[in-house]
């Protein structure tokens, strides 16, 4: 059964469109992915979900969580407050930034329960220290301030924040980038025990394919606000089928004997100035005119791409 | 309407008045410090003078019931009144006069002490008869004898004039709010008919509009001197308010600073009293209210003659004369005090001058301080506007070369100290040549007489039409 | 935290000892001889001497510099060279006054640029924010005076609700203190007002745009909840500062409002005291000035670490 | 870019036109802006005097348009001092040692305890009252807000990585301040300005107020202003024009100055 | 192009560079009158050499003082106590005059692309600025040849920086720092702020650079895989301090130093991923500092405090 059902969601900005046509499920206690260059549409698909969009930005399509019997997309602010941080719970990006710094730790921890009463307040307390301590941070942070935390520290805050109230689904947009790899270990390894402990969905958003490949079991590939392929990662990562998605486990690839490396040719594009038709055939050194149509969707949702001349296929 | 007045009558028959004034008084002493502010409220209510003048201008008793002048008119013998208390609860005597008038020139700083030079000496010929001797005749010492110079004091009440006046005046002292008033009670023990009122507030405002306002929305109950002429029209209209219109001894002067070689020539000097257009510069700087003299001589001194034909407005004489004297084309500077009338006069005066082929530039100097330092001590202007307020001031303006009007003229000098030594008719005659020599010889422009402007409440009765001497006699005031 | 207020202390001394150096000496080099002044133009050199020894004016600069300081540090102004009355009861009599006035023009200006500040920036996209916005960029745009002169014409003169000036104690009488400070503090506040609010406007639309008030509302804050919960203390501190130096401002600010209104404060006190010459006056009155804004500044400070916990630490 | 930023056009179309006026004035006005006319005192509103007539016969019209020039002339000496002290200060304060850079900032701080109008009359008191030493004291008075502003922008400019890149090439401190970090600046200071023109503006009409502004006769919108003030109830118009000129003056600088913030700011810029 | 296969240099090649026991105190504001400013060791005691035309890498976690010590290194800041030698001279005593042989000797590629360039100059003027600097006369043919040299088109001279993307910012700034014809380039994070596929060009472009030209290479990134790939040899650092120098293969297979296990097993990589690792397996080796209780810091990173909000805003609350 699925936690999350996104169908056809776009979104856009006055008269640009940055994400069109995306669909995505994500099954109870599943770990997804969603990987792209900077620019794709990754955070956008996220904040949509959430109803977080920055002001003139609007979404459409639709957006269902299992449990709520209301349309997420364009759902009124009272409606979808008692979804975020209960349903939804999300890590954002920035450790430095997202936590209030005029409030300690423990109230900002405490307020997430109280919001949505799922625990009185001396309980909301313990269970408070009780966070902390899964994310394996003392329990004097609790009256600490957060600028008195450093970034690994942080992060492990607003993961036990997200974690508070045992959300159906977490969504972490790039939570380990502003870190160090060997705090990005252990705050990668807390959110995984997190989720799998609680048997919740996790959409996980990164640019790193390594990371993806640690975390989620299901990986979805983004470029100029498309999804351009999707499946499992053992599947998308050793036999890629979208052009891009071969050009960019190439590029990654450190560890050729060779000085070079493969490269994409190009830059991507601004927003908006996405090619029509395949987004990433001006790019794309298989190219034909064909790719001027946009390419329908090849095999199922769970593993398939958007491509009409996909590697390892029919010219292989 | 509607709001609460800090005036009027209160239940228990209690009359209170209270009444907006312009300048406030930096200080109570009037012995050390200048200024017309001090006298005004202080004068004729809390101090009193042996003589002083009615309405008319005529010297009348006071403390003095009555004196008598000896034949060579230097010995001057005063009967004084026996009843008059002093508010310290002293007895007023014949000995108190005498330390009053010794004091003038041992303890006195301001300039105006030197009216009491001319007296010998001063004696008491018993608790209610005063002889003053003087080493020369003099009309004018009398006449000064009503003014602030005259004011008799308590032996034991000086100790502190600047914050605790004492006098034998209707009133006395009660309070003063720094920055806003002075509260005057009555002196129950007065000696003579006691005021109507029995506590009158002096209000200062330091702005035109602020005072009529405060009329307006019955804050207080008379405005003292209008300073706002053009805003007259909204009371004129109104039923529930009196207007005033009188004459003072403000002769607004625009000054010469005859040291200057440009007013050395007689053509430069009658030129700008030609090319000014009197009574356009009355409309239109003082909403025509006002009196036009073309000389030092208010109406109301008994020497008054009218002068202002003596240099009627003609532009082209005066374009002509300038060509003739050589001032065409020069630059004047014109140093205004920053005062309502003379920003304003000043402003056409230049617009007229500049017409008749002088330049000007104007300053402002912040007034007193910059004003009586550059102009008045330094002499280091050309023109200046300023109204003369003192009561006969012709030989203080003109009479002395030292004056910063800097006008050395020996036939004039004699002719006042021939009006100073003679009798009354002698100097009536002796003061109208004065002045008729003086507005010929353009020593400087009387632009006009500043009128005596004042608003008050439909009811109270007793207000001056003319404000010709130093103080406001606030005793006459009822409702 | 407490090393801090030791510091900010410190230089809050420093710079009051510096200031009233400054002061002094702009007295010193003031034209026009405030014995001159107190005694009339005609007055003779000998007796101007004589009032300049009275008043210590012919000793050494330094010497009435550190007479003036000493006499500052027991609490004595002196006494005014030309109404020879004590200045300090005066200064502090007026001082009252003005703090009144500030004070309640600045509490009229708070109550209109929070409310108003808050909803122009949460709205500032909306029609209502963009009037908000109209109307308090024309409200900065009126001279305090202006609006006064205002005020008076209709409320007191046309409508005789309220009185056009006048001061009256609050110990004297209440009702009518009330009354008279009403029309003053409203063109004060108004205006102050006005400027404030773009103030606060800028300030949480700065907020609105910080991280943690996303993560508020991923928590499941409503955004007016997660403004009020998360965002106004932290909007408070550049407001606190604006505050701080309005108020500041407004002491010798309220000077031109005192003059519409006829009201005896410290700002007439300074410019009768500069028209009389009556130098020892001004002198302890700017001095009263300069340490009103620096004591303003120390106390801003101070607010500053109690609103911002990142300014505790000590480590 | 400025094609939605209303604050930055009105402002500039605002500015623009007091400008323009100001330059107009100096060839042509509809009647001498100083010359008295008794005879056409306090005329209402009419084809030949579009806005009256004042109290000594001279076209409003005239004033408001040489006015004008005084409302410049108060911001540009105003912001002129403030810039030329302040920029160099703030731009100093940056780039020197901690100890050299508090100094300036406390030198600053302290000049913040002289508020503008006190420093206006104090000056005023000892240079006499003229509109050149009274922007001058708004312009000292303006000084610790440019130094605080163009500081921090300094600072950050000092931050980054191409005044490093620009030391590594062997720039020394003083052409980096010039090349670098003084263009890096402008839009701050540009602000700044306008947001410092129009207090200038405000504090000359209250100066001009309290009688120590403009001297008369050079029109001056706040002396226009505290000359009207006793026919407030007989002819309103006397002070509405000026107070409207000047209101609208105010407002032109402000709208430019927050027209400007917001076309240099970073965060309205890089928002996604 | 011909494929290369890594090489390590010979070891008879002269020293490059040469840091020897360098050490950087930064003091911290003093939060006491009494006691004395709190210090931050940037540096304590780092020592190594880089020999001519040798790629040499640097890696560390954030704050470790990697930046610090290329700013000694490049003279931008002065060291507390060491020595660093360039080509020779020891430069730590320098005046800024004598050190102008260093500064066309030894230029500088940064890791922001967008804050590296000056956004009020033209790609031309920004691409002469050391040319200028160093009285050289600034060609256009020579920017033409720069340009060319990192790819980009010769118009690109007369745009601004804010007009180029990410990976082209990077590659003017590498023109910049080719500009003076230096014989040793140091590259701080270079590629740290670029996606992947733009990682993939810059690294290449530097590549093929570092061998056409002949230069030595410092190269800084906290990112052991760039490293390995970039590098000869590689020395990492931790705390202001060298724990672990060696060729970057064996580094990276067997790593002798604790945090150096630390960091190897914890970058992620695809092959180890597609095998099977999951997080807890980056997870091996000593737990870090962080874990330890009781660490409740003031964050030696944390930006200054807002002290001065002020400062953002102009004032505009004065006289009216
Ligand atoms: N409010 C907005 N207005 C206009 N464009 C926007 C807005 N927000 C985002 N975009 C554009 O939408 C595109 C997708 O943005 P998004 O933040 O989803 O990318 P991302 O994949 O998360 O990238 P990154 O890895 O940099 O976070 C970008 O090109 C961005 O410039
Ligand atoms: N100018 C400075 N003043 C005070 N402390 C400094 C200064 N520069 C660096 N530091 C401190 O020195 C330490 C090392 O900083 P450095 O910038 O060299 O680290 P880094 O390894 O380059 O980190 P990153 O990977 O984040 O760039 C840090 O703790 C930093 O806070
Ligand atoms: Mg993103
Ligand atoms: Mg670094
Ligand atoms: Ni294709």
């Amino acid at each position: 059964m699925n936690v999350l059902t996104v169908r056809g969601l776009s979104v856009s900005v006055r008269d640009t469109t940055l994400v069109s046509d995306v669909d995505l499920t994500v099954g109870a206690g599943e770990r997804v992915g969603l990987i792209g260059e900077s620019g794709s549409g990754k955070s956008l698909t996220a904040l949509s979900i959430l109803g977080l969009l920055p002001e003139d930005v609007r979404a459409g399509g639709s957006v269902r969580l299992d449990g709520v019997d209301h349309e997420l997309v364009g759902a009124d602010e009272r409606r979808m407050s008692r979804v975020r941080g209960r349903e939804i719970a999300m890590v954002f990006q920035e450790p430095m930034t997202a936590l209030n710094p005029t409030m300690r730790i423990g109230d900002q921890l405490v307020e997430a329960m109280l919001i949505h009463k799922t625990l009185a307040k001396p309980a909301a307390r313990t269970a408070a220290a009780e966070l902390l301590e899964r994310v394996q941070l003392p329990v004097e942070s609790l009256r600490a301030y957060p600028h008195q935390l450093s970034g690994g520290m942080r992060q492990r805050v607003v993961l036990a924040l997200a974690l508070a109230n045992d959300p159906a689904l977490l969504i972490c947009d790039e939570p380990t980038t502003a870190l160090d790899v060997t705090v990005q270990a252990l705050v990668l390894d807390l959110i995984v025990r997190g989720v799998v402990d609680r048997s919740s969905a996790l959409l996980f958003i990164t640019h790193d394919l390594a990371v993806v490949a640690t975390v989620c079991e299901r990986v979805l590939v983004m470029y100029g606000g498309r999804v351009v392929e999707a499946g499992p990662v053992a599947e998308v990562f050793t036999r890629p089928r979208h052009r891009y998605t071969e050009g960019l486990l190439a590029a990654s690839d450190l560890d050729t004997t060779s000085r070079r490396l493969t490269t994409i040719p190009g830059n991507v594009p601004p927003a908006g100035k996405f090619p029509s038709g395949c987004v990433f055939r001006t790019r794309c050194a298989h190219a034909t005119a064909l790719c001027e149509e946009t390419p329908p969707w090849s095999g199922s949702e769970a593993r398939g791409f958007a491509c009409h001349h996909p590697a390892g296929g029919e010219d292989a | 309407a509607g709001s609460s007045t800090s005036s009027g009558s209160s239940p228990g028959g209690e009359q209170k008045l209270s009444i907006g004034l312009v300048a406030e008084p930096a200080s109570l002493d009037f012995t050390t410090t200048d200024g017309a502010a001090i006298p005004q409220a202080l004068l004729g209510n809390v101090y009193e003078t042996l003589v002083k003048q009615d309405d008319s201008g005529k010297i009348v008793p006071s403390l003095a019931k009555s004196w008598k002048v000896s034949p060579d008119r230097k010995t001057y013998t005063f009967d004084l009144v026996d009843n008059a208390k002093f508010t310290n609860g002293k007895q007023f005597t014949a000995s108190d006069a005498v330390f009053s008038i010794n004091r003038v020139k041992t303890a006195w700083t301001i300039s105006l002490k030197s009216a009491m030079d001319v007296v010998s000496d001063a004696k008491a010929l018993s608790p209610t008869q005063l002889q003053v001797t003087l080493a020369k005749p003099s009309n004018d010492w009398l006449f000064r004898m009503t003014t602030r110079i005259g004011a008799m004091f308590s032996e034991s009440g000086v100790s502190a004039l600047a914050t605790d006046p004492v006098g034998t005046g209707p009133f006395k002292f009660s309070k003063w709010n720094r920055g806003d008033s002075i509260v005057l009670a009555r002196n129950d023990g007065y000696w003579s008919t006691k005021p109507f009122f029995q506590q009158i507030t002096l209000k200062y405002f330091k702005d035109a509009t602020a005072l009529n306002n405060a009329l307006l929305t019955n804050t207080i109950n008379v405005v003292g001197t209008v300073q706002a002429p053009e805003a007259l029209s909204q009371f004129t209209s109104n039923s529930k308010y009196q207007v005033i219109e009188g004459t003072t001894n403000g002769e607004v002067l625009l000054s010469f600073n005859n040291s200057r070689p440009v007013f050395k020539d007689l053509r430069t000097r009658q030129a700008i009293r030609m090319a000014i257009d009197h009574k356009a510069l009355l409309d239109t700087c003082w909403a025509g209210r006002g009196k036009l003299i073309g000389s030092m001589v208010p109406p109301t001194d008994p020497w008054y003659e009218d002068l202002t034909g003596v240099a009627p407005y003609d532009l082209a004489k005066a374009k002509s004369l300038l060509q003739a004297s050589g001032a065409a084309g020069k630059t004047l500077r014109l140093r205004l005090p920053t005062l309502p009338y003379a920003t304003s006069c000043g402003q056409v005066v230049k617009s007229d001058l500049e017409q008749a082929g002088l330049k000007v530039q104007i300053d402002q100097l912040e007034f007193p301080a910059a004003w009586l330092t550059t102009v008045f001590k330094n002499a280091d202007y050309d023109m200046s506007i300023i109204a003369h307020v003192e009561p006969r001031d012709l030989g203080a303006v003109f009479g002395n070369p030292k004056y910063y009007t800097r006008y050395d003229d020996p036939t004039l000098q004699a002719d006042l100290a021939a009006a100073d030594a003679g009798d009354e008719a002698t100097q009536v005659a002796d003061m109208k040549k004065a002045a008729r020599r003086l507005s010929e010889q353009a020593a400087g422009d009387w632009l006009f007489l500043l009128p005596n402007l004042m608003v008050a409440d439909k009811d109270i009765k007793g207000l001056p039409t003319n404000a010709i001497t130093e103080a406001f006699d606030l005793s006459q005031l009822s409702r | 935290m407490i090393l801090r207020l030791i510091e900010r202390t410190a230089v809050f001394l420093v710079s009051l000892a510096v200031s009233t150096v400054l002061v002094f000496a702009f007295m010193a080099i003031l034209p026009g001889d405030p014995a001159r002044v107190a005694l009339g133009v005609n007055a003779s050199d000998q007796a101007v001497a004589e009032l300049r020894r009275q008043f210590g004016l012919d000793r050494p600069l330094p010497t009435q510099y550190f007479d003036w300081v000493g006499g500052l540090l027991r609490g004595d102004l002196g006494t005014s060279y030309v109404s020879k009355v004590a200045i300090g009861p005066q200064v502090f009599d007026r001082l009252q006054v003005t703090l009144w006035l500030v004070v309640a023009g600045m509490i009229i200006a708070l109550l209109v640029a929070a409310p108003a500040g808050t909803v122009m920036a949460a709205r500032h996209r909306q029609v209502s924010g963009l009037a908000l916005s109209a109307v308090s960029q024309l409200g900065v745009a009126i001279p305090a005076f202006l609006a006064g002169i205002l005020l008076i014409v209709v409320f007191a003169v046309k409508l005789g609700w309220l009185p056009a000036n006048g001061w009256t104690p609050p110990a004297q009488d209440p009702a009518m203190f009330l009354k008279q400070l009403i029309l003053p503090a409203l063109s004060l506040g108004l205006v102050q007002g006005a400027v404030l609010t773009r103030y606060v406007r800028s300030a949480v639309l700065d907020v609105l745009r910080e991280d943690y008030l996303r993560t508020a509302r991923a928590k499941g804050l409503r955004p007016f909840q997660a403004l009020w919960k998360h965002g106004l203390r932290n909007a408070a501190v550049p407001v606190v500062t604006v505050l701080g130096l309005q108020l500041a401002t407004l002491l010798i600010g309220a000077v031109v409002v005192e003059r519409v209104f006829v009201i005896p404060g410290l700002g007439s006190l300074l410019l009768d005291g500069v028209s009389n010459r009556d130098l020892l006056l001004v002198q302890d009155v700017v001095m009263v000035l300069v340490l009103a804004v620096l004591l303003v500044n120390f106390l801003v400070d101070v607010l500053y670490v109690a609103l911002d916990p990142r300014l505790r630490t000590a480590s | 870019m400025s094609r939605r930023n209303p604050s930055l056009i009105a402002g500039a179309v605002i500015v623009g036109v007091i400008v323009l006026m100001a330059l107009i004035s100096f060839v042509w006005t509809p009647y001498d802006a100083t010359l008295v006319t008794p005879a056409s005192r306090l005329l209402k509103p009419s084809w030949s005097h579009w806005f009256g007539t004042d109290k000594f016969g001279r076209d409003i019209l005239s004033q408001i348009m040489v006015g004008s020039r005084t409302t410049l002339f108060v911001g540009v000496v105003a912001v002129g001092v403030a810039a030329v002290i302040g920029v160099p200060l703030g731009i100093l304060a940056a780039m020197t040692r901690r100890w050299a850079s508090e100094l300036v900032m406390r030198a600053n701080d302290l000049l913040l305890a002289f508020p503008a109008l006190l420093l206006a009359i104090m000056f005023g008191a000892v240079f006499g009252a003229s509109t050149l030493t009274a922007m001058v004291a708004i312009g000292i008075a303006s000084v610790p807000s440019f130094a605080r502003v163009i500081r921090s922008g300094a600072l950050q400019v000092m931050r980054t990585e191409y005044v490093l890149a620009a030391r590594a090439a062997g720039r020394r401190p003083w052409p980096i301040a010039v090349r670098h970090v003084l263009p890096n600046v402008t839009s701050l200071i540009t602000v700044q300005a306008s947001v410092s023109f129009a207090i200038a503006v405000l504090a000359e009409a209250a100066l001009s107020f309290l009688g120590y502004g403009t001297p008369p006769p050079t029109p001056s919108w706040g002396r226009m202003l505290q000359e009207s003030q006793e026919f407030l109830f007989s002819a309103p118009r006397l002070a509405i024009f000026p107070g409207v000129a000047i209101a609208i003056a105010v407002l032109g600088f402000n709208l430019l100055g927050d027209g400007l913030r917001d076309r240099f700011d970073p965060k309205l810029e890089d928002r996604r | 192009m011909p494929e290369q296969v890594p090489t390590t240099c010979e070891l008879e090649s002269p020293t490059a560079i040469q840091v020897v026991d360098v050490v950087r105190d930064y003091p911290r504001p003093r939060t006491s009158l009494v006691r004395p400013a709190p210090v931050v060791h940037a540096l304590r005691g780092v020592s190594f050499e880089v020999k001519q035309g040798e790629r040499f890498g640097i890696v560390g976690e954030s704050g470790c003082g990697k930046s610090t010590l290329l700013r000694i290194i490049a003279a931008l800041d002065r060291a507390t106590s060491g020595q660093v030698i360039v080509e020779g001279t020891d430069i730590t005593h320098l005046s800024e005059r004598r050190l102008r042989p260093l500064r066309e000797n030894l230029q500088l590629v940064f890791q922001d692309p967008m804050s590296s360039l000056d956004p009020r100059m033209r790609v031309r003027d920004i691409i002469a600025e050391p040319l200028v600097v160093q009285g050289h006369p600034a060609s256009g043919q020579r920017v033409r040849e720069l340009l060319e040299a990192v790819g980009l088109s010769a118009d690109a001279g007369d745009r601004y920086p804010h007009q180029f993307s990410g990976g082209q910012r990077q590659r003017i700034s590498i023109a910049r720092a080719l500009a003076p014809r230096p014989r040793i380039l140091i590259a701080d994070e270079p590629v740290s702020a670029l996606d992947v596929s733009v990682r993939a060009q810059v690294l290449n472009l530097i590549s093929d650079l570092v061998d056409e030209l002949d230069l030595t290479l410092v190269f800084v990134s906290h990112d052991l895989s760039v490293v390995k790939h970039v590098c000869d040899r590689v020395t990492v650092m931790h705390a202001g301090q060298i724990v672990e120098t060696g060729y970057t293969g064996d580094v990276y297979a067997a790593p002798q130093h604790p945090y150096t296990q630390r960091l190897v097993s914890a970058i992620p990589t695809l092959q180890r991923a597609l095998s099977g690792a999951t997080t807890a397996d980056l997870l091996t080796g000593p737990t870090t500092d962080e874990l330890l209780p009781g660490a409740i810091t003031a964050d030696p990173l944390a930006e200054p405090p807002a002290r001065d909000p002020l400062a953002e805003q102009p004032w505009k609350g004065e006289p009216r």
